[in-house]
């Protein structure tokens, strides 16, 4: 399981971040297209508060599995600001363990806190924070470490 | 132990506070007056300690002892002089001034955001804090 | 409660409303002032009022007396001034030849914690109250000091430095009609 | 080749049992046609058996049967003949129903029997090494003989016909035709599906058999697939769906063991496994186990989506895939007809819609491998012939490898395939599955994927060169991306557009897509916009814009044309644009320079336009309107003028109060701006409310970020220049006329005209409904009704500066108490609020009211006194007391005065 | 006292002296009677500092559940991170008020326990009632909120919600 | 030890007499380098350490001599004040030697006429009715002991903390001087005290406690 593409969204549904694993290709705009589509799922299980599947509490972050395509998984995540992190990971055959992409959307949130708390940036605008974008180069990095499960 | 009085200087020879509790005797001056003498006072006392002591200049006042009160002295780094009087029965008591300077001075003036430093000091709750803590003394 | 249970990090939790509030006036700040030297001098103010009332804090809760030597006092403004408030001790280096003048090396700022300079603000000592801080609180003892950044984290330097120089000690004032 | 890939018809329909008839003469015997419909398309459904009955002339010659083949040595060619499945369906009967006119009445009985017999002879042979089974139904005319009645004649031909037949009892049946025939119909019908059961029953056990034989040989030998794929089929088509499920299930497993994926093989495993987990998916859903089938289809897509097959016909793969997908997104979506309850997570839409971005892949790579085949196709380009079994290359036909001449064959054929699928038009393959998916995803509130599916749709049209379709199409997503700032998405879509309105040539379009791709917050290099804004400027000097690039050539003629055409249309092409609801590269701001204004002071207005084009723009017009028309005058710039790039421009202007609107709130209404001039091409931008502030992310210029909006203000009435004063001497006394003194004083500089003051009584009191009170102008010698008023007027003509006049009038009251008055002065001035204009008119007033209260005139009181001067309260007859009255005036401080006493007696 | 309380109260009050510092500058550059003018500065910077610091406290706390429970979150997790202790009671009408309670304010405890500096302890909770707004209008809370200073230290928050 | 030194002052506040208990006053002697290392000021006439603390040299010692050379009223003998020495860097290292000294005969003069006054203000101040003035002035490490008999002179003794009774001892020492003093015809009241009698007496007196 590789991760290929992050995005941060707005409360609003403005996108704050979007960065694919090499921005300068085509499929780049392909992911603005897919996590675009996915706020669609995030909004209906964020509304329902989640379909409370089997041991998941319906009150987590973590959304799971918002909509698999043949190429890609896309998975959610949302924080008690109604800012909704994706994302879009390669679909190899094997499933990608929840444990793991919770792992990755903390480290996350944890940047995106950290980058709200710095003064000079404006809620609600571009994150251009070098940090941050560090942070998300790394998650790219854990998710190829992640050896998945058949 | 009975307290006379309580008298607060800071660094610039001003007053901030003063309070009494069961002074006996007035100096006979205006009260302006008084302070400026006590000031003078421990200001003389100290250079004349200083100059006197035979180990180094950084001696320090502690208080003097006259036949009928005692005058306690306490001075933080920062040049607040704390100057108290009781009766002569009473010890040492660094500690308590200490206490009245960091448990309840900074506590209720220097952390009063309203009280500008250098201003005489007018905070009821310092009032209220200090002589709570002078009464209860007082029973020991 | 989801307290995170790691202990440095409830020093953090705690310092957070200080150095977010802090963060927040400087921005604003920024935003006020056309050049970045007026905020620098503006932050310093504020730190020197600080710094006066701050060290009456500090003494009301260590049991420092006065020191007598700017060695010593460089020793306790760092392991004690900085231990107490920010919780972090910095290195003293770097005394000048006529030992009037050090440095404070901070390899962490926890001012600084979460924040990125904009571009085009490149001449902001974003710390830069820390300076006043020192300033005001070692005027209160009688020393009357110089403090200012030599090199700034925020600004791609490893560690943040920070210039103390001696000028004078100061008298207590003398009442009227003394001599 | 391609075409094989799909799925059989057979599969896709549940199997029903084959039934042939035979001895119909449909055509030309009107009871042989009743009898046919009856069976066929007869009614009382739900009771009918799931019968295919397929009618066929006695001599029809029925599909030989395979010799057995001794399976210990043979080694299978493959694992499904490619016709055995139509044979089931279509071709191989269950059982053969003979139908035989022949009442038992009959009076040439014996010529009748042998000619049945004969027939029944015929059949037999072509039928030669299969289970079917022969029926024989006999068409009777007569009545059939009432029951209980035992025949002896009856019973004693059917068997003497069954005996020449060869056939058991039985099978022999008579249908006595009636005018209602359904109940023998069913009956029948009952009769023949037992049969056909027990045929296929037959068949299981007989594979069975072969299956056990084979599991001796070797376990895992290859030809068990086959068996346990047929006795699946047959259980099927016994109507056991659980048992085929189950049957199938196994079948797959195997499949995915036991498959070897050599390079050509893949291709034939593939489609069976799609055969299989067909089914599978299938009978999950009519089982009522969708989960089970999503779960199925998933593991099914996962194991073989990666199987590419060989790379120069890696298309097929993806067309195989496409193929997977649709069919479950149609079982699917049959499922969810049958009611079953779909999701936004899991809809059909789901599966269109990956089944057209296969078939986007499948595109792309036959684009990329297939080009090169396609200019040179291979010189014979014979179709190659169906393999016998499914699935399986051409060339592996009786193959013996690597031979050169079948590698030769190998690659025509796969040149062949190229060039065949070269001319497919995917788009025509792609867009119907995009349309199923939106139409699914419809109903689960996705507006996002929807529009993204859209897209996708638009591209495809525009390929197609359906401009005009794939405008409408994608015109109507803008919106949604704009919405929520997806701005990298909204420049994509935009410049698909903009192609489109150029190649259509669609003047309006073409400006509006160009506006918004050339604003600041669209992410496109600066160079594409300066070509794009050139473009648009290019239009309003009556030029064509030039081509955008990489449209094809052949539609760029066209294009030409149509802009031609646009520019020689008669009437000037003139529009208006709503700039403030789209992301327009140009960005007004209106600012009122106070909150409120006064009636005599000037409105200050000011306009800020901004153009974050990379061109300056030039306007031709500037025109402000108000909610409130009359103002509409003032704020117009008539002259041409120019925005420079990212350059904030003011306009400010300065008109007088209306007076009709003062105590209004003065609002703007829109804001316009003209490009191009009269007669020619002219576009109006319209900004309503006059700002452009949709859109959060902010231009990085802090100048205009700062510029506040305030497109309202409110107009307050001038303030008086008027001293208003009136003199009383309060309290009045009841039934008094009550002097009131009103004094007017002017301090305007001019003379003030039609001065009204008026005076009423605001609270009043009355008795019995009568008001207690009234008002004189003057003291009225006869107080007659009509000089009293609760309220009156007195009207000054004019005043000069500085004047002062007061009037006198009464208030009379009839009873006590306190009361309010009003007055109020109203005036007229004329103001100059700046020398070029010409002065207004105002109207002023001023107002206030006070208090009166009305008290007794006096009070008398008195006392009673002996003569002596005693306080007494009573008096007595015939005594001398002393009456001492005390009068009091109630006005001015209770000045008493008391008369001299008298002395009284009462006698 | 054990170590990170001490620096919990030390840190504590450096924001106090900062606070401190930054309604005089404030006032300073307002100059007199401009109240409402350094209350609403005060406001929009703790507005600010409300987003960035809800967005870390929340960041373990499971998705609210409702209001309410976002309502309550502030009194606890919130005003511990802010200062230190909980808000000690807090009301609603169940429909768009919610009053927070606390009865000992950190800004007011130096100040006084009576009436003394009433006037100018208004000033010290504009700060506060800009964290609240800050941090609820993050978490999808539109509101507006006052306070009162009843008997200081103690005092008020009234949040109302805009709908 | 524990007696310092003995002073009698006259009622107009005169000293009339001081006694100094000979003591080992502390000395330091050590070699600087440049930077000295400690801020030196100019009080009257002598160079006395303002600020900074080395070797055990501490605030408010006095520099007695410089490599060797003894320091006498800011000069070295050759007349070149000390600070101008040690300003320049060239001549260093140096050798300094520091000592806290007694204070000049004037200054004690001075002192003791201060403390004559601080001893009426001290009556004033008290908030006690009829207090006299301060009987024992408490520093960190010493006490400054003050009798005034009824004629108003004040017999004054400064000890250390050690120093048990000074009261009867400074009554003993008024009798000494009623003794050897007041009984001397050619003593007049208020005078500087000049009677071998008396100070030996004292000393010896003095020697015995």
């Amino acid at each position: 399981m590789a991760a290929v593409c992050v995005a941060v969204i707005s409360k609003q549904n403005f996108p704050l971040y979007l960065r694919s694993v090499n921005p300068q290709n085509e499929a780049d705009l392909q992911f603005q297209y897919l996590v675009h589509a996915s706020i669609d799922v995030v909004e209906e299980k964020v509304s329902t508060l989640g379909t409370p599947k089997a041991g998941q509490d319906p009150r987590e972050h973590y959304l799971g599995l918002l909509y698999p395509s043949e190429q890609y998984k896309v998975y959610g995540y949302a924080t008690n600001t109604r800012v909704k992190f994706i994302l879009v990971v390669e679909n190899t055959t094997s499933q990608s363990r929840d444990t793991e992409m919770k792992m990755l959307f903390k480290n996350l949130h944890v940047a995106y806190a950290d980058m709200l708390c710095n003064p000079f940036y404006t809620p609600g605008q571009k994150i251009t924070s070098r940090t941050f974008n560090n942070a998300v180069s790394s998650i790219f990095q854990m998710s190829k470490g992640f050896t998945s499960k058949e | 132990m009975t307290i006379y009085n309580l008298y607060i200087f800071d660094r610039n020879c001003s007053c901030l506070y003063y309070k009494e509790w069961t002074r006996q005797k007035e100096a006979g001056i205006p009260r302006e007056e008084e302070f400026k003498l006590m000031y003078g006072m421990i200001f003389s006392l100290k250079s004349l300690i200083s100059r006197l002591s035979i180990i180094s200049a950084k001696e320090g006042l502690v208080g003097y002892t006259a036949s009928n009160y005692k005058l306690h002295y306490f001075e933080t780094p920062t040049g607040f002089k704390f100057v108290m009087n009781t009766d002569t029965s009473v010890g040492n008591v660094q500690d308590v001034l200490r206490h009245i300077y960091a448990r309840i001075f900074v506590e209720y003036v220097v952390r009063n955001p309203v009280a500008r430093p250098g201003e005489h000091v007018d905070s009821e709750l310092f009032a209220a804090k200090l002589d709570d803590y002078i009464q209860d003394l007082s029973f020991k | 409660m989801s307290r995170q249970g790691r202990p440095q990090d409830t020093r953090k939790v705690s310092g957070e409303l200080f150095s977010l509030t802090y963060g927040a006036l400087v921005a604003q700040l920024v935003r006020d002032y056309e050049k970045d030297e007026e905020v620098n001098q503006q932050l310093d103010k504020m730190g020197y009022n600080i710094g006066v009332r701050l060290i009456e804090d500090f003494f009301a809760r260590s049991q420092q007396g006065r020191c007598h030597d700017f060695a010593q006092a460089a020793d306790v403004l760092t392991k004690v001034g900085f231990k107490m408030f920010l919780g972090v001790v910095p290195t003293v280096a770097n005394w000048s030849a006529k030992g009037d003048e050090f440095s404070l090396i901070l390899d962490q700022n926890p001012l600084v914690d979460f924040v990125e300079l904009p571009e085009t603000h490149q001449g902001l000592l974003y710390s830069n109250i820390i300076c006043g801080v020192i300033r005001g609180a070692l005027e209160m003892v009688q020393l009357e000091v110089k403090v200012w950044f030599v090199q700034d984290q925020l600004r791609g330097s490893d560690s943040t430095e920070i210039r103390v120089k001696f000028l004078k000690k100061l008298e207590d004032a003398v009442p009227a009609g003394e001599d | 080749m391609s075409t094989s890939l799909r799925f059989l018809e057979e599969l896709l329909q549940p199997p029903r049992c084959l039934v042939a008839m035979s001895g119909l003469d449909v055509r030309n015997n009107a009871v042989h046609r009743a009898v046919w419909d009856e069976f066929t398309q007869g009614g009382r459904r739900s009771e009918r058996k799931p019968i295919l009955y397929r009618n066929m002339p006695p001599d029809h010659l029925y599909p030989k049967t395979s010799e057995p083949t001794n399976y210990e040595e043979s080694k299978p060619l493959g694992v499904l003949k490619s016709n055995w499945l139509r044979k089931q369906c279509l071709e191989v009967p269950s059982l053969v129903v003979f139908f035989f006119d022949l009442d038992w009445d009959e009076s040439q009985w014996e010529e009748k029997e042998t000619e049945c017999a004969s027939k029944i002879e015929v059949i037999r042979a072509a039928l030669e090494g299969r289970a079917t089974e022969i029926v024989i139904v006999l068409l009777q005319t007569t009545p059939p003989i009432p029951v209980g009645d035992p025949s002896s004649l009856t019973s004693e031909r059917a068997t003497a016909l069954c005996s020449l037949c060869g056939l058991p009892r039985l099978n022999l049946f008579a249908l006595p035709f009636t005018d209602r025939p359904l109940g023998f119909i069913i009956r029948l019908e009952d009769a023949f599906y037992k049969k056909s059961l027990q045929y296929y029953s037959h068949e299981i056990s007989k594979i069975k058999a072969h299956k056990e034989i084979v599991m001796k040989a070797s376990p895992s030998h290859p030809l068990l697939l086959r068996h346990q794929f047929k006795i699946a089929f047959y259980t099927e088509m016994k109507e056991e769906p659980a048992n085929a499920l189950k049957l199938y299930q196994t079948a797959y497993n195997h499949l995915l063991d036991s498959m070897f994926l050599s390079e050509d093989k893949i291709m034939e495993f593939k489609l069976i496994a799609g055969f299989l987990s067909y089914k599978i998916c299938q009978l999950c859903f009519s089982e009522d186990e969708p989960l089970s089938a999503i779960q199925q289809f998933r593991r099914h897509v996962d194991r073989f989506g990666k199987e590419q097959g060989t790379r120069p016909l890696s298309f097929q793969h993806h067309e195989w895939m496409s193929r997977q997908f649709s069919a479950f997104g149609d079982i699917f979506s049959e499922a969810v007809k049958r009611g079953l309850k779909a999701i936004q997570t899991q809809n059909p839409g789901m599966y269109y819609h990956q089944a057209a971005m296969s078939a986007i892949a499948r595109k792309k790579l036959s684009h990329n491998l297939c080009h090169e085949a396609s200019i040179t196709p291979p010189s014979e380009l014979a179709t190659p012939p169906e393999t016998t079994y499914y699935g399986q290359r051409p060339w592996r036909v009786g193959l013996t490898d690597d031979l050169p001449s079948s590698k030769e064959k190998r690659l025509t054929y796969i040149r062949t395939l190229q060039a065949q699928e070269f001319k497919i038009e995917h788009s025509w393959l792609i867009i119907p599955l995009l349309s199923k998916a939106v139409s699914y995803f419809k109903n689960h509130n996705s507006e996002r994927m929807i529009s993204h599916l859209k897209v996708l749709m638009g591209e495809e049209y525009y390929q197609v060169k359906e401009y005009e379709k794939a405008l409408v199409l994608l015109r109507g997503v803008v919106e949604v991306y704009r919405r929520e700032q997806w701005w990298k998405t909204l420049s994509s879509v935009l410049q698909t557009l903009l192609r489109c309105a150029y190649l259509l040539g669609h003047l309006q379009d073409y400006f509006l897509f160009s506006m918004e791709l050339i604003s600041y917050y669209i992410p496109i290099s600066t160079e594409e916009k300066t070509r794009i804004q050139h473009n648009a400027l290019a239009l309003f000097s009556g030029q064509a814009p030039d081509p955008e690039p990489g449209v094809p050539h052949d539609v760029q003629v066209s294009a030409y044309q149509l802009w031609a055409d646009e520019k020689n249309s008669v009437q000037p092409s003139q529009f208006t644009v709503q700039a403030s609801s789209a992301a327009c590269f140009i960005e007004c701001k209106t600012v009122f320079s106070q909150s409120s204004v006064l009636a005599d002071s000037p409105i200050q207005l000011h306009i800020y336009l901004r153009s974050s084009a990379p061109l300056p723009v030039s306007l031709t017009k500037l025109v402000v309107l108000f909610y409130q028309e009359e103002y509409n005058k003032w704020c117009l710039v008539g002259e041409p003028f120019t925005l420079a790039p990212c350059l904030a421009k003011n306009f400010a202007f300065s008109f007088p109060v209306v007076q009709s609107s003062v105590g209004d709130r003065l609002e703007v209404h829109a804001v316009e701006a003209v490009m191009g001039e009269e007669g020619g091409r002219e576009v109006t931008m319209v900004w309503s409310n006059g700002v452009s502030e949709r859109f959060t992310s902010l231009p990085q210029d802090p100048a205009w970020r700062k510029i506040r909006v305030r497109n309202s203000t409110l107009i307050k009435p001038r303030v008086p220049g008027l001293e208003l004063g009136v003199d009383h001497g309060n309290p009045a006394l009841t039934s008094e006329y009550f002097p009131l003194c009103v004094s007017v004083a002017s301090c305007e500089p001019r003379p003030l005209r039609d001065l009204v003051v008026s005076l009423s009584l605001t609270d009043k009191i009355t008795v019995d409904g009568k008001n207690t009170a009234e008002l004189y102008g003057a003291i009225p010698l006869t107080p007659t009704a009509h000089h009293k008023k609760q309220s009156l007027e007195l009207f000054f003509d004019s005043l000069d500066p500085g004047a002062k006049i007061s009037e006198n009038v009464f208030l009379s009251t009839h009873t006590i108490g306190e009361r309010t008055l009003a007055i109020n002065a109203s005036y007229s001035v004329d103001g100059v609020v700046r020398e070029e204009w010409e002065p207004v008119t105002c109207v002023c007033q001023k107002s206030f009211s006070f208090p009166v209260s009305t008290v007794k005139p006096f009070d008398v009181t008195y006392r009673l006194m002996s003569t002596k001067f005693k306080v007494i309260d009573a008096v007595s007859f015939d005594e001398p007391f002393i009456w001492s009255p005390r009068y009091t005036a109630c006005r001015h401080g209770n000045s008493t005065s008391t008369t001299p006493v008298w002395i009284c007696r009462l006698m | 006292m054990s170590v990170t309380t001490v620096q919990a109260e030390t840190s504590q009050c450096l924001f106090e002296f900062l606070h401190m510092e930054i309604v005089s500058q404030l006032q300073q550059e307002a100059g007199p009677d401009k109240k409402g003018e350094v209350q609403q500065r005060l406001e929009s910077l703790g507005h600010r500092v409300g987003e960035s610091l809800v967005e870390r406290t929340s960041r373990d706390h499971p998705r609210f559940k409702n209001e309410l429970d976002a309502v309550v979150f502030m009194c606890k997790q919130f005003w511990v991170t802010a200062f230190n202790k909980n808000i000690d009671n807090l009301k609603t009408n169940h429909q768009d008020t919610y009053v927070l309670h606390d009865n000992a304010f950190r800004l007011l405890q130096h100040l006084s326990e009576g009436n003394q500096y009433r006037e100018e302890a208004q000033t010290y909770l504009s700060f506060a009632c800009g964290l609240l707004t800050g941090a609820l209008s993050n978490v999808g809370i539109k509101c507006q909120v006052t306070a009162e200073v009843t008997k200081m230290p103690a005092c008020t928050f009234q949040v109302k919600v805009l709908l | 030890m524990g007696i310092i030194s003995v002073y009698i002052v006259s009622k107009a506040g005169g000293l009339i007499f001081s006694h100094d208990q000979p003591n080992t006053s502390a000395e330091v002697e050590a070699t600087f380098n440049c930077p000295l290392g400690l801020v030196l000021e100019e009080v009257d006439r002598q160079v006395v350490v303002k600020y900074g603390e080395k070797h055990g040299i501490q605030v408010g010692y006095s520099l007695v001599a410089l490599n060797g050379q003894p320091v006498a009223n800011r000069c070295i003998p050759d007349g070149t004040s000390a600070m101008t020495v040690l300003t320049n860097p060239e001549n260093y290292p140096v050798s300094l030697k520091f000592a806290r000294l007694r204070v000049s005969i004037n200054e004690r003069i001075m002192l003791l006429s201060m403390f004559h006054s601080i001893y009426a203000i001290s009556v004033k101040l008290s908030p006690a009715k009829h207090s006299s003035g301060i009987q024992c002035l408490e520093a960190d490490s010493f006490k400054f002991y003050c009798f005034q008999t009824i004629t108003g002179v004040k017999f004054i003794v400064v000890a250390d903390n050690k120093q048990q009774k000074v009261e009867d001892l400074l009554k003993r020492i008024y009798e000494l001087y009623a003794d050897f003093v007041l009984k001397n015809p050619f003593y007049s009241l208020d005078m500087p005290i000049r009677c071998e009698h008396f100070s030996t007496n004292l000393t010896r007196f003095i020697e015995e406690n």
